[in-house]
């Protein structure tokens, strides 16, 4: 018996091991170990004020911290029964969007895309590949900057409060960063043209796919979770009965499941879902790519997340068109501090996120849970390296710690947000 | 001085008519208080403001400010250009104007700073009376006046205003962009009705008489000791001064480091390192040293200099300081032996 | 008394006086482990032609990307051309001028403040008291006695350092020990096997002299923690409260009277100072 | 030769790191000023045995992490902080508050122990010399690049000592104070241009305090205004539960 062990792997966001037991050539157990130390999260928001969550819980995550921000901000207005505006949605669901741009692009490019053209990081593409590195960086750059404009900086945004904004950005800026947006589309489109081309091994997913869903639109700030193969639609306030969340002892972060099987939240989950909902020129890309129907092969999540970017781009520029001629106000609306329990639920780049509090009467919270999407993707991700792994056991060393590799960041994880 | 009387309700005439050949910046309001800002529409300006947050100054010294850009390999500059935009500043009160004759002393004096010099030069100054407030005491140091610094000053007689020209420019642009006539009696009786009740507005009246024997003679008093520990040494006193001019000087580096800037920056007296040198020494370590010696500079430093107080009773530094301390509180305290 | 004794020529080409004149290095010279000894010259030869100054002025020496350092001049005014600077490596910028090397550039902007009364000191004698790095400034004025000695009277030069390998511009007072038109005395706090002078304060070497309170100027400078010392000696001897000089080390950023920063009492030291009489510091609340 | 610079993350939210990346425009030439030689969040391959620079995020929470920083002071001439969770202990801080066995029961309730060599979260000057560093939460990229110019010059250290309310006069915002809300910006460290202030924001403390505030002022002074004076405390808690004041 032998173990592979690849420590901290690298261009993920967080630390975990990848442990891999053979017996000769054949594969006995593989494993993703969470080495992340936990941080407490859920007990540190116990007696602190309903108006200082949303700062904490966006400390769960510096790449996801624009939906966290949000998630958090509506589960404490579902729990004080606060409605918000639409011109707040909409300056939310920009807000998530950004961090949309910013999260694939550094995903797709920075940590995905060295291992498929054979690269230790993207930084040598600044040199052989220019373009495609400034396309990166261009991306990349307009997803900071919509967080920026919106929430006032990239991480973990500032304006962003209990119903509504503390500051709108200037209708000027706005404006020219709906131009922006649009440019951006064809850059996103040769985003989803050179992932499409990378090639990826035949591969079937056997967990389910879980994602918000809404009946008009790609969901993305609010819905339903709906199920892919389990076929249901449920209302999120129900999560903690669809959801199941485990202790591992090699773990860091808990596992999860759904009618006792493990599923994948994220682009592909989503992709899967509310395909029909795509802007036109995303669905238009869509279509003309490899990816089929009902796709499971979860290395194709990497496509999907291209896809998104140019949906995400399409649609941040109506939304921009919307609170530019559309009326309305952000300001905080006036609410009354009382007693409740409320649950909110976004979809981060990575998968659906879900924050629920209890909240007593002086404001001061009682208790919380946090379910990230890379806590609810750990079990399917081992799931798949099991099955993945004997498929390309008798590669070289090398390849076969590259193809592990490959398949642990299809799944974008976010290794810090799962052990909170 | 010439005098001229506009109607009321021709003023925005005037603003906008200096838009078209200025960048005129004027009082406007900002969450209920009000700031200098840029004009686009006439009837964004508010007249009726007390004070602004941040004084005139920021137009002459901006809070920070490149000074030059150097190029590192051969210790050269290569650009020291001054970006001076023809402006007017628009709604001055007369403790503003006078602040900024109290810094062209300091930077138009001896060594000229040609930064301030070239603003000072491309702005013009249209003043506007005011009536005191809580705060104000530019009564005290007789900065209520202004008799000279301005371009046009107009007073509000109620239904038109009373023009004082000052400049030959001012006289230039006053009948090139707004309908005006001659002074008359009356005008001028209402004048002097108007600077009387405005005088008779005033409720500070701190006594100043003798006050460098005063800073002198105390200048070892526990009354500084009791004013510093109350200082949150913020600097929040000298940012909204208007004639707090001290500044800081350094060097950043572009990403690449082979380029770079020299830049400038509003300082305070109040902040630990400002007199801190070499080898550990600071000259004013603790706060009372530094509170003291904001005080002791503008009303006798500068005063031996200069033969004026360095401080127009703006009352901006008693608003923002959050211990609430004011050059008038300091003043009774130093009298009084006993801080209020 | 202050702005008439302050130079009021703006200093650069362009009439920015906060802009550097380029000058080239042309000699550096390891003094002690934390003290060099560059001689400078300003690169445009016009500029360089104008540059005159007085014993007790400074320069404001700028290194781009770290920022600017007062320094006071210590080669003598009669000395053209070049200027010489004794800089102890004490922070950022002093630290990067260390680190340069002979035909490097820096930038130079000066000459700055106010210096001894050189023509008031004129027929008189003269009594130096230095400590430490203080005798950066003093040596210029030295050095302008010596080039013009025969206009004095007695001159008397003390100088304390901490140890013997503290002890500045050794070669110069090798020089100036054979002389009898100078009388030179060094004192080291903590003495080594090697030291043949005076061990102990500069203070106690006040022992040793006597002054003509009538007509002696004294100019000290040094630590801040020495002036109050030394001028008690000096009143002993009954010197005069305004003919006793002294130079100030203050924080500054421009040099020329904006900035703020050497605000000490009611003056600046970079226009009104850096050399103050007695009486002007008494006067200075807060500066001794 | 440009100096060998390793960048690890303790327990944080990468959140600075992420801000590492997000000076796109500068991203090159800031990389072309050092010899990158390990970055787990951006680049395959091991930390090597020599480096000259360590760039650090992340507090202390585990007792790995304390040998890690024992380890890069040994190698490394210059260790630089980025962000709170290294300065001041960060939001992470706040589970001090906490007893860590209920908080281990509300996580992982009756679970096997995972947690490995968990220790109270801190600041890693608390376990070794800091020579530069960055505060914030998350740090500004601004601040970041010149700090880092600052260490490859070998300049000293000059994080900010006075509190934030300058720099937020000069942005001309109404005190929030005066609008009868707690801001920290009084004894908070400046350096951030009073970025939340200036979005109409209080501070809430993220730079932590500033060596200068003076606490006892600013509790007066929150009285003064009619604010509730222990609120000073409890807010500053957020990022800042580490710190050793006498309270
Ligand atoms: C008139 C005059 C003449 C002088 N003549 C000489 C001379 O002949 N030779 C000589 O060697 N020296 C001389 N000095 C002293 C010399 O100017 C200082 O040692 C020098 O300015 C130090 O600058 P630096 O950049 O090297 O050090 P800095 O990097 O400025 O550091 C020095 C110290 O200043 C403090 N400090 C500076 N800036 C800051 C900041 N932004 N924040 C916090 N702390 C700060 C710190 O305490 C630091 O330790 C003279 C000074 C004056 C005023
Ligand atoms: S000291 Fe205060 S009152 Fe005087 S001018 Fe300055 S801000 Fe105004
Ligand atoms: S708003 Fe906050 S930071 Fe700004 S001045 Fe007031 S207390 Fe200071
Ligand atoms: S204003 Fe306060 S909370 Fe906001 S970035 Fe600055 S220090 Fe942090």
């Amino acid at each position: 018996m032998s173990l592979i062990t690849v420590e901290h792997v690298a261009r993920i966001e967080g630390h975990g091991t990848i442990s891999v037991e053979l017996d000769g050539s054949i594969v006995k157990d593989v494993r993703m170990d969470i080495v992340e130390p936990a941080r407490f999260f859920e007990p540190m928001i116990v007696g602190r004020r309903f108006d200082e969550i949303s700062l904490i819980t966006s400390r769960i995550c510096g790449i996801c911290s624009p939906t966290h921000t949000v998630t958090s901000l509506k589960a404490i207005e579902d729990a004080m029964n606060i409605p918000v505006s639409e011109r707040t949605e909409l300056f939310r669901k920009l807000l998530v969007y950004g961090s949309f741009l910013q999260n694939h692009a550094t995903h797709l490019y920075i940590f995905s895309a060295p291992d498929y053209v054979g690269l230790p990081s993207v930084f040598p593409l600044a040199e052989t590949h220019p373009d495609v590195f400034q396309r990166a960086l261009k991306i990349k750059k307009a997803g900071n900057e919509l967080c920026t404009l919106v929430g006032g900086r990239p991480v973990h945004p500032v304006t962003a409060v209990m119903g509504g904004f503390s500051q709108e950005p200037d209708p000027r800026e706005l404006e020219v960063f709906r131009d922006r947006l649009a440019d951006l589309v064809d850059d996103a489109v040769a985003t989803a043209q050179m992932f499409d081309s990378f090639e990826v091994p035949e591969f079937s997913s056997s967990g389910d796919m879980l994602a918000l869903v809404e009946d008009d639109g790609y969901a993305v700030y609010d819905g339903d979770t709906a199920a892919l193969e389990a076929g249901w639609r449920r209302p999120v306030a129900e999560y903690r009965a669809f959801i199941t969340e485990e202790v591992f002892a090699h773990s860091n972060a808990k596992h999860s499941t759904s009618g006792g099987r493990s599923f994948m939240t994220g682009a592909i989950a989503r992709v899967n879902l509310s395909r029909d909902m795509l802007m036109p020129r995303a669905a238009e890309v869509l279509a003309s790519l490899n990816v089929r129907v009902v796709e499971k092969n979860t290395f194709l999540n990497n496509v999907c997340q291209a896809v998104e970017l140019i949906d995400a781009c399409e649609r941040c520029t109506m939304y921009c068109d919307r609170l530019l001629d559309e009326g309305g106000t952000s300001v905080p609306v006036e609410f009354e501090i009382k007693a409740g329990s409320g649950v909110g639920a976004t979809e981060a780049p990575r998968g659906t996120v879900y924050h629920s509090y209890s909240i007593g009467d002086d404001g001061f919270v009682t208790g919380g849970d946090i379910i990230t999407p890379t806590a609810q993707n750990l079990g399917n991700l081992e799931a798949d390296m099991r099955a993945f792994a004997p498929t390309i056991a008798d590669l070289p060393y090398e390849e076969f710690i590259l193809g592990m590799e490959k398949l642990v960041r299809a799944y974008d994880l976010c290794l810090s947000c799962s052990v909170h | 001085m010439f005098f001229r009387v506009i109607d009321k309700e021709r003023l925005p005439d005037l603003i906008a008519g200096l838009s078209s050949e200025y960048e005129v910046v004027g009082p406007v309001e900002k969450d209920g208080r009000f700031v200098f800002a840029p004009i686009s529409d006439p009837a964004q300006v508010r007249l009726d403001y007390d004070t602004t947050l941040l004084p005139p100054k920021k137009w002459f010294l901006p809070p920070k400010e490149t000074i030059m850009r150097f190029c590192r390999a051969d210790e050269e500059v290569v650009d020291d250009e001054v970006f001076a935009p023809p402006r007017v500043l628009f709604g001055l009160h007369p403790c503003d104007i006078n602040a900024l004759l109290l810094m062209d002393n300091v930077f138009l004096e001896g060594y000229v700073d040609p930064y301030y010099k070239a603003r000072r030069e491309n702005t013009l100054i249209v003043g506007m009376s005011c009536m005191p407030t809580e705060t104000c005491f530019c009564n005290v140091w007789n900065t209520d006046e202004v008799h000279w610094g301005f371009d046009i000053f107009l007073t509000d007689l109620g239904d038109r205003y009373y023009a004082s020209l000052r400049t030959v420019k001012g006289a230039e642009i006053l009948d090139r962009h707004v309908a005006n006539r001659a002074v008359s009696d009356e005008d001028t009786r209402e004048f002097q009705r108007v600077v009387h009740r405005f005088k008779q507005g005033f409720n500070n009246n701190v006594d100043t008489t003798q006050l460098p024997v005063l800073l002198d003679a105390k200048f070892d008093s526990p009354i500084w000791d009791e004013i510093g520990d109350a200082c949150l040494s913020c600097g929040a006193c000298s940012m909204v001064c208007p004639t707090c001019y001290c500044f800081d000087v350094a060097d950043r580096l572009e990403p690449d480091q082979k380029t770079g800037l020299r830049i400038r920056t509003w300082d305070s007296c109040q902040f630990k390192e400002f007199a801190a040198v070499a080898h550990g020494q600071n000259f004013r370590e603790d706060r009372a040293s530094r509170v003291k010696y904001r005080y002791y500079h503008k009303q006798w430093g500068y005063l031996s200099k200069f033969e004026r107080v360095l401080c127009v009773g703006c009352g901006r530094c008693a608003r923002a300081c959050p211990a609430g301390i004011s050059p008038v509180k300091v003043i009774e305290a130093l009298q009084t032996g006993e801080v209020q | 008394m202050s702005a008439a004794h302050t130079q009021e020529r703006q200093m650069s080409s362009d009439g920015n006086p906060y802009r550097p004149w380029p000058a080239r290095i042309t000699s550096i010279l390891d003094l002690t482990e934390k003290e060099k000894l560059f001689e400078l010259r300003i690169i445009d030869p016009e500029i360089r032609e104008a540059f005159q100054f007085h014993a007790g002025q400074f320069v404001e020496v700028s290194i781009f990307g770290v920022g600017e350092a007062p320094i006071s001049i210590s080669s003598a005014p009669s000395k053209q051309g070049f200027i010489e600077l004794c800089v102890r490596n004490a922070g950022d910028v002093t630290g990067a001028l260390h680190k340069k090397r002979c035909g490097d550039v820096v930038g130079l902007r000066g000459p700055l403040g106010r210096g001894f009364p050189f023509e008031a000191m004129k027929g008189n004698d003269v009594l130096l008291v230095a400590g430490g790095l203080g005798i950066a400034p003093l040596k210029s004025l030295i050095n302008h006695i010596h080039d013009e000695r025969h206009e004095f009277g007695k001159v008397t030069i003390m100088y304390g350092a901490r140890n013997p390998s503290e002890v500045l511009f050794r070669y110069q007072f090798d020089m100036w020990r054979h002389r009898d038109d100078f009388n030179l005395m060094l004192t080291v706090d903590e003495s080594d096997d090697a030291w043949d002078g005076e061990v102990g304060l500069v203070t106690k070497l006040f022992e040793k002299i006597d002054v003509d309170p009538d007509n002696t100027y004294g100019a000290v400078c040094g630590p801040p923690v020495m002036y109050e010392f030394v001028i008690a000696e000096m009143r002993k001897k009954n010197m005069d409260v305004d003919k006793i000089y002294m130079s100030f080390e203050r924080r500054m950023k421009c040099g020329i009277g904006k900035c703020g920063h050497c605000g000490v009492g009611h003056q600046y030291a970079c226009i009104d100072g850096p050399v103050f009489s007695y009486w002007e510091a008494m006067n200075l609340q807060g500066a001794i | 030769m440009a100096p060998r610079v390793v960048i690890v993350g303790l327990a944080s939210d990468f959140g600075c790191q992420v801000q590492m990346t997000n000076i796109e425009d500068d991203l090159l030439d800031v990389l072309g000023l050092i010899d990158l030689q390990y970055w787990q969040l951006a680049s395959s391959g091991h930390m090597p045995e020599e480096y000259d620079i360590a760039i650090v995020e992340g507090a202390v929470t585990t007792q790995e992490h304390v040998e890690l920083l024992k380890r890069l002071r040994k190698t490394a001439a210059v260790v630089m902080t980025i962000g709170s969770c290294a300065d001041t202990g960060g939001i992470l801080a706040l589970a001090n508050c906490v007893d860590p066995d209920v908080a281990y029961a509300a996580v992982y309730g009756k679970g096997p122990e995972v947690a490995r060599g968990r220790r109270a979260p801190g600041p890693v000057d608390a376990v070794i010399h800091v020579d530069y560093r960055v505060p914030g939460c998350p740090i500004d990229t601004d601040e970041f690049i010149n700090v880092l110019s600052r260490a490859l010059q070998g300049l000293a250290d000059r994080t900010p000592v006075d509190p934030l309310c300058a720099i937020c006069k000069t942005k001309e915002n109404v005190c929030f104070l005066d609008r009868g809300e707690v801001c920290l910006g009084l004894v908070t460290r400046t350096g951030c241009g009073a970025k939340c202030p200036t979005l109409n924001r209080p501070c809430t403390g993220c730079r932590g305090l500033a060596p200068d505030a003076n606490l006892e002022a600013a509790r007066a002074a929150f009285v003064s205004k009619g604010l509730d004076p222990t609120e000073l405390e409890r807010r500053f808690d957020l990022y800042n539960a580490a710190r050793e004041v006498t309270r």
